[in-house]
């Protein structure tokens, strides 16, 4: 039987492999690979859509002794985020790098990249996630450099030995769930695992190491150089993707592993962290002189929104508040991967048509390509959480919770955040003003440019609609 | 197939797609971009008159989407939405024509007409959201269709007057946002109904509600320009001249307006709100507002900026009408969004029209502009004595009805205001109408250009420019004429107060 | 490194750690009746196709871990190539330096043979031989060989692709044939491991090799001194004790 | 306690030890190079721990899924040790000769 699960995985492996043997065609078979890669996520996505629960034991010898791939609302909705940017990155990225030294360099890391992300998605073995992560940070590290700049290696460096540290904390929360429950299944794990001390231990471990992958406040520090430093497409990756991969494993271990075992007080040390990254991200993004450095800083802040769920998750016994709380904070996090996907792109752009992305000297590039600006303008929109984004329903969501439950002091952190996601967003769209002569037509390079359009599109207009169908997704239409 | 359930949606593509298309139009393309326009504002007119029609007959266009639990987009078309909806349709219509002739090879055309459909697309949003998160939503939207249009011009000062507005709109919006959250987590959704929804809530919330009030009350009061709220409007006077008379007559300040006056009468319901003491509150303010925009007004110069004061102070007289409990002050205040409307889009036509013919920019350079274009100082004439409420122009009908029904709730003090504003209204209107019509106009204007060799109408200006204010100035006088007459706004009106008051 | 506060502070938090880490890890491990997965992957051995325990698991129960380890390995490689050309060549080995090494090499490369095949059923296996392969590689480039007697780039690609690739495809094809990914027929099971251990030893042999050069094998200016790299430092927020002067 | 279990912990301590006194040094030392010994130290610490749980006395044959999980684990701490000092030769070939 074919096995879409392992397809996923599958496919971008080959593809880099092939492109590795053969360089000079790296831009067809990338291609290649990346339509068969979203292709078979689409179909595990649309497996989990029809009420199915795809599920393949590696090797045939099942849990514990094998390694298992599985596919639930949680995992088909970051997937398909996931493989959608990714297909729009890989054709933005036939444009962006044409054929230069830096695009066979590109290519089959950037696949490497890929096959880990769908892995982290779909892997339900702790150790086999431990693997991904490595492949993860390695290949993530390699792509940030290629931008050739010291800056770039220098963040490059840093981003990979912080990623090390957290990898070799997360081993030793692996080792230690081994010793105490004798799997490394996360079902199994799960089942076994009893409040206690050997049990907040594993989970600290498991779950600190993956906040240093995510950047959450104060563990932010790489992030910035790092995201702003890489050539636009990779930044794209790293900011909407690969943070939200370390994201969404703290998340499933949140509500799997951890269910019943983290305390309110962990939820609420969290969401705290969550507040200043908002806070602190959104300030240095306002005060920031360089596109892509802004946009860096604003994952930094967006992140931030993602763990202000956590204290209401802690605080809400399971039900639909819970349901509709997981399913606004999904919802948030595949919102951002797509418009922050774009900005990156959109910058890249304009970076590339100026020479430089000083937020200052835009004005003439913004104005001579109307639908890059547009797609910052959009991506913006999404960022703020302005309508129809689907940000914005998601805040609606957390913030409503966070009253009901009482904890109105999230109620200012939200409403400043948003204020100077505004005042950034606008700072830059206000150079798109000037009396530059008009630009002839809308679209100039249709190749690079449409991606970061429809990326922007997506986040703005499409995930507020698309609500609906991620609750069916996530099994949470209540 | 019933395709009722799909009217209100209709009506608000009919503006939306237009709007979308022409973003990928070339600059050049004119024509193309032109037919668009008129399709989409002829388009929405006949939808919209098959809704009067309809709701005239109590049809209940409903459609609703749910988002998440709880979390519905509700396009519902009753009597006060269908109002709000006429009127920014048939002053679309006219803006647009006006606009193609205004800005005829001016640079970025199909970006501001862009932006121009989707605001009014958002102003019909507005008008037909039938709960409290889809208002929000749309009224959002609004702002963000607005910022480039005041944007547009590039220049130093429009980019401060865009910040300006962006500043005040944002916050506002902020604050609606906290609001609607706050109200709808105590109560659930928060459905337009009429009558209220929320007299019937626990009395142990009514200390939230008050607050909540004025929460909203402050998000809304930055588009509707309650006073001090107001700082961003004279501002914003920097965006091209059917921007300004769109976003004054019609699409920011009726917003907010419009938004007050749903939730008096539909979300807290009057009797529930005088009860809790809201409406003196919200009179005051009205008041305070309505004195001080007129007090403003008196001692500009440039035109468009005494313009802009005296819509600060106009439009309030909605808000004054929501706050006065009785159906008949009701009615003057619902009959003013139309009036208000029409005189003031008159209005800033003729500003535009003298600016761009003859350079005439401040009230001090107006002398004689009568002589030379009789016609547009003519609608002038008729909408700055509508405003000050001189019959038979319709301002007259919304004071009187405003008068009346503060006599009938027992605050006669409003009387006092409004005698006073009227007042102020002639002092700040009348100067203008006698420097035009009885000053001898100067040697040479300060700056004419006829039109670049644009077809001249009757040796005024281009007839694109000066229809559209002759056709408003008309409306304002039927308006005032034809006010018995059936399907006149003051009928309107009336229907809707009947319905609000359930009789 | 100067001793301050904030170094006594990561110091006297690390103890803290550790003490409460020992004490978990004996709860843990006292706390936990059983063998843990141990009964169960041997007394499978006899269906994995090999008779060694761990060979069992690493190509077997959990062959996906090593596939994907093969990857990362292929992205260090990448990377490597990514970040520049490799560094020039050691001088050339004096005549007893060179003749030694004319014995270690094909010693190596004998007994990498032989622990690839003995992984099957004794201590070894594709890694232990892979990296015996590298060692002869690096052996090779510390006495002067450019490539460290590598093949060419093209050569050299598809030797680092080669382990993951044979590897992808046994998987794809018993999927294929309607087995699942990575699910050997026992009849054959100690064949393709076979097959797929070769593959891995020579990827995984040229890419330690290829990854000591630092670079595809070009000529470099720049002299070679293995200590410079003391010199770059990596400030993390903790570290801003001793930034660089 | 049986000898098994002992043994256990014993090994088990000092790979906790080590892998603290890895982040130390990891978080003190700015040079690269003495960042990646850290590094590799603090895997070493978590291997140690692995193959102590992989110990089931003198009798018994030891669990070979710890076993594999180190071997695995040190090829990928390899892999990653190899990508950082390449990244360190990078920025050695451009660093500004300061001192």
């Amino acid at each position: 039987m074919i096995d879409p699960l392992a397809l996923a995985v599958a496919l971008p492996l080959l593809g880099a492999l092939a492109i590795t043997m053969l360089p000079s065609a790296a831009r067809t078979l990338g291609l290649l690979a990346a339509l068969a890669t979203t292709a078979a996520a689409l179909w595990v996505t649309l497996l989990v859509w029809g009420g199915g629960a795809p599920r393949s034991e590696l090797g045939g010898w099942g849990t514990p002794l094998g390694i298992a791939l599985r596919a639930d609302g949680l995992a088909a909705a970051l997937l398909t985020m996931a493989n959608v940017v990714g297909l729009a990155v890989s054709v933005h990225a036939t444009g962006y790098f044409g054929a230069t030294a830096a695009s066979r360099h590109f290519w089959p890391l950037w696949l490497l990249l890929w096959t880990a992300l769908n892995g982290l998605f779909l892997a339900a073995d702790l150790f086999h996630l431990y693997v991904m992560l490595e492949l993860m940070g390695l290949s993530a590290a390699a792509l940030g450099a290629l931008s050739g700049t010291r800056e770039a290696a220098q963040a490059s460096l840093r981003y990979l030995l912080v990623g090390l540290l957290g990898s070799m904390t997360y081993l030793l929360g692996v080792a230690l769930v081994y010793t105490a429950y004798g799997s490394l299944d996360l079902a199994l794990v799960a089942g076994a695992m009893t409040p206690g001390p050997v049990a907040w231990a594993a989970g600290a471990l498991l779950i600190g190491a993956l906040l240093l992958k995510s950047a959450l406040f104060p563990m932010h520090f790489w992030l910035p150089p790092a995201h702003a430093n890489a050539p636009a497409p990779v930044s794209a990756v790293l900011s909407a993707l690969v943070v939200k991969a370390a994201v969404y494993l703290v998340l499933r271990f949140w509500l799997e592993l951890c269910d019943g075992i983290a305390t309110e007080a962990a939820g609420l040390l969290l969401g705290m962290l969550g507040a200043a990254a908002v806070l602190w991200g959104s300030w240095r993004a306002l005060r920031a002189e360089r596109l892509k450095l802004l946009a860096a800083y604003s994952t930094v802040a967006q992140i931030g929104y993602l763990f202000l769920f956590f204290p209401l998750l802690a605080a809400t016994p399971a039900g639909p508040e819970r349901d509709q709380l997981i399913t606004a904070l999904v919802l948030l996090a595949l919102t951002h991967g797509f418009a922050k996907a774009g900005f990156f792109l959109a910058a890249g752009l304009v970076q590339k048509s100026t020479g430089h992305d000083r937020i200052r000297e835009l004005g003439g590039a913004a104005q001579s390509l109307p639908a890059v600006t547009f797609a910052l303008g959009l991506a913006g929109v999404a960022l703020i959480g302005l309508p129809p984004s689907g940000t914005f329903f998601a805040k609606w969501v957390l913030l409503a919770r966070a009253i009901t439950l009482g904890q109105w002091w999230w109620v200012p952190v939200v409403m400043v955040g948003t204020l100077l996601a505004a005042g950034y967003v606008f700072r830059v769209l206000a150079r798109a003003f000037t009396r530059e002569p008009t630009p002839r037509c809308f679209v100039t390079d249709a190749r690079t440019e449409v991606p970061a359009l429809l990326l922007a599109i997506l986040a703005a207009l499409g995930m507020g609609l698309a609500a609906h169908p991620l609750t069916v997704l996530l099994g949470t239409g209540g | 197939m019933n395709l009722d359930p799909y009217l209100p949606l209709a009506i608000l593509l009919s503006s939306a797609l237009p709007g979308t298309l022409i973003f990928f139009l070339r600059e050049e393309s004119h024509r193309l971009r032109t037919t668009l326009n008129m399709a989409g504002a002829l388009v929405k007119l006949a939808l919209v008159a098959w809704m009067i029609w309809g709701v005239f007959h109590e049809h209940v266009y409903a459609s609703r989407l749910q988002l998440l639990p709880g979390l519905d987009l509700v396009l519902r078309a009753d009597a006060l939405a269908v109002l709000f909806v006429a009127l920014s349709t048939v002053l679309w219509l006219v803006t647009t024509i006006y606009a193609i002739g205004y800005l005829e090879d001016s640079p970025h055309r199909s970006r501001f007409f862009g932006f121009f459909s989707l605001c009014v697309s958002a102003t019909v949003g507005i008008a037909l959201s039938g709960n409290l998160l889809t208002f929000v939503v749309f009224y959002e939207i609004l702002t963000l269709a607005t910022y480039p249009l005041v944007a547009h011009r590039g220049t130093p000062d429009a980019d401060d007057g865009a910040r300006v507005y962006l500043v005040y709109t944002m916050v506002g919006g902020a604050l609606l946002f906290v609001g609607a959250v706050w109200l709808q987590s105590l109560v659930g959704p928060v459905d337009f109904t009429q009558g209220g929804m929320l007299g019937s809530a626990p009395a142990g919330l009514h200390g939230q509600f008050v607050v909540i009030f004025f929460v909203l009350l402050a998000g809304l009061g930055v588009k509707a320009a309650l006073v001090p709220l107001h700082g961003w409007l004279p501002q914003a006077m920097v965006a091209p001249a059917p921007v300004s008379a769109l976003l004054h007559a019609v699409a920011v300040v009726k917003a907010g307006a419009f938004g007050i006056v749903r939730v008096v009468y539909d979300v807290y319901g009057v009797e529930f709100a005088h009860r809790l003491g809201l409406l003196t509150a919200l009179s005051v303010l009205a008041c305070v507002t309505i004195l001080y925009g007129s007090l403003m007004a008196l001692s500009q110069d440039g035109l468009k900026k005494r313009l802009a004061y005296s819509t600060v102070s106009q439009v309030s007289y909605i808000a004054l009408g929501a706050s006065v409990l009785g159906p008949i002050a009701t009615i003057g205040g619902l009959v003013h969004l139309v009036h208000q409307g029409i005189m003031k889009i008159t209005l800033f036509f003729c500003a535009g029209n003298y600016a761009e013919t003859l350079g005439v920019h401040k009230v001090s350079e107006m002398n004689g502009v009568g002589r030379r274009m009789p016609w547009t100082t003519l609608a002038f004439t008729v909408g700055a004595l509508g405003m000050i409420g001189i019959p038979p122009v319709a301002g007259f009908v919304t004071k009187w009805y405003l008068g009346v029904g503060a006599a009938a709730a027992g605050t006669g003090w409003v009387i006092l205001v409004l005698v006073a504003s009227s007042l102020l209204n002639a002092a700040y209107f009348l100067p203008i109408l006698y420097r035009a019509w009885f000053l001898p106009p100067p040697a040479r204007w300060p700056d004419e250009h006829v039109g670049g060799g644009r077809p001249m109408f009757m040796g005024e200006t281009s007839p694109a420019l000066l229809w559209p204010p002759l056709v408003t100035a008309l409306l304002s006088l039927l308006a005032g004429l034809l006010a018995a007459a059936p399907f006149s706004p003051l009928e309107w009106a009336t229907l809707i107060a009947n319905r609000e008051y359930g009789r | 490194m100067k001793s301050n506060p904030q170094t006594f502070l990561i110091a006297l938090l690390l103890a803290l750690v550790g003490v409460l880490l020992a004490w978990v890890f004996f709860g843990a491990l006292t706390g936990y009746q059983g063998d843990r997965l141990a009964t169960l992957a041997l007394s499978r051995v006899p269906d994995s196709g090999v008779s060694h325990p761990v060979t069992s698991v690493l190509l077997n129960y959990r062959a996906h871990d090593t596939l994907m380890e093969l990857a990362v390995l292929l992205a260090a490689l990448l990377g490597i190539w990514s970040l520049g050309p490799a560094a020039a060549p050691y001088q050339p080995a004096s005549l007893v330096l060179a003749s030694l090494v004319g014995w270690v090499v094909p010693m190596l490369i004998l007994v990498g043979g032989y622990l690839l095949w003995a992984g099957g059923h004794a201590p070894g296996g594709a890694f232990q031989a892979g990296a015996l392969l590298g060692a002869a590689g690096v052996t090779l480039a510390l006495s002067g060989k450019a490539n460290a007697g590598l093949p060419g780039e093209p050569g050299l690609r598809v030797l680092a692709a080669l382990g993951a690739l044979i590897f992808a495809l046994v998987g794809l094809a018993l999927m294929g044939l309607g087995r699942g990914f990575l699910t050997y027929p026992p009849a054959i099971a100690k064949w393709l491991i076979l097959l797929i251990e070769t593959g891995a030893t020579l990827s995984i042999g040229a890419t330690l090799a290829a990854a000591f050069l630092g670079g595809l094998p070009v000529a470099c200016a720049h002299p070679r001194t293995p200590f410079t790299l003391l010199r770059i430092r990596i400030v993390l927020p903790v570290a801003r004790a001793d930034t660089r002067t | 306690m049986s000898e098994a279990v002992l043994t256990q912990i014993l090994y088990g301590g000092v790979g906790i030890l080590l892998f603290l006194l890895g982040v130390w040094s990891f978080l003190i030392h700015a040079p690269l190079l003495r960042k990646l010994i850290a590094l590799n130290v603090m895997g070493a610490g978590v291997f140690h721990l692995l193959v102590a749980v992989a110990y089931r006395g003198l009798q018994a044959p030891p669990d070979p899924v710890p076993h594999a999980l180190v071997l695995t684990g040190i090829v990928v701490a390899v892999s990653a040790t190899a990508l950082a000092l390449a990244f360190g030769r990078r920025l050695e070939r451009e660093e500004p000769d300061d001192d």
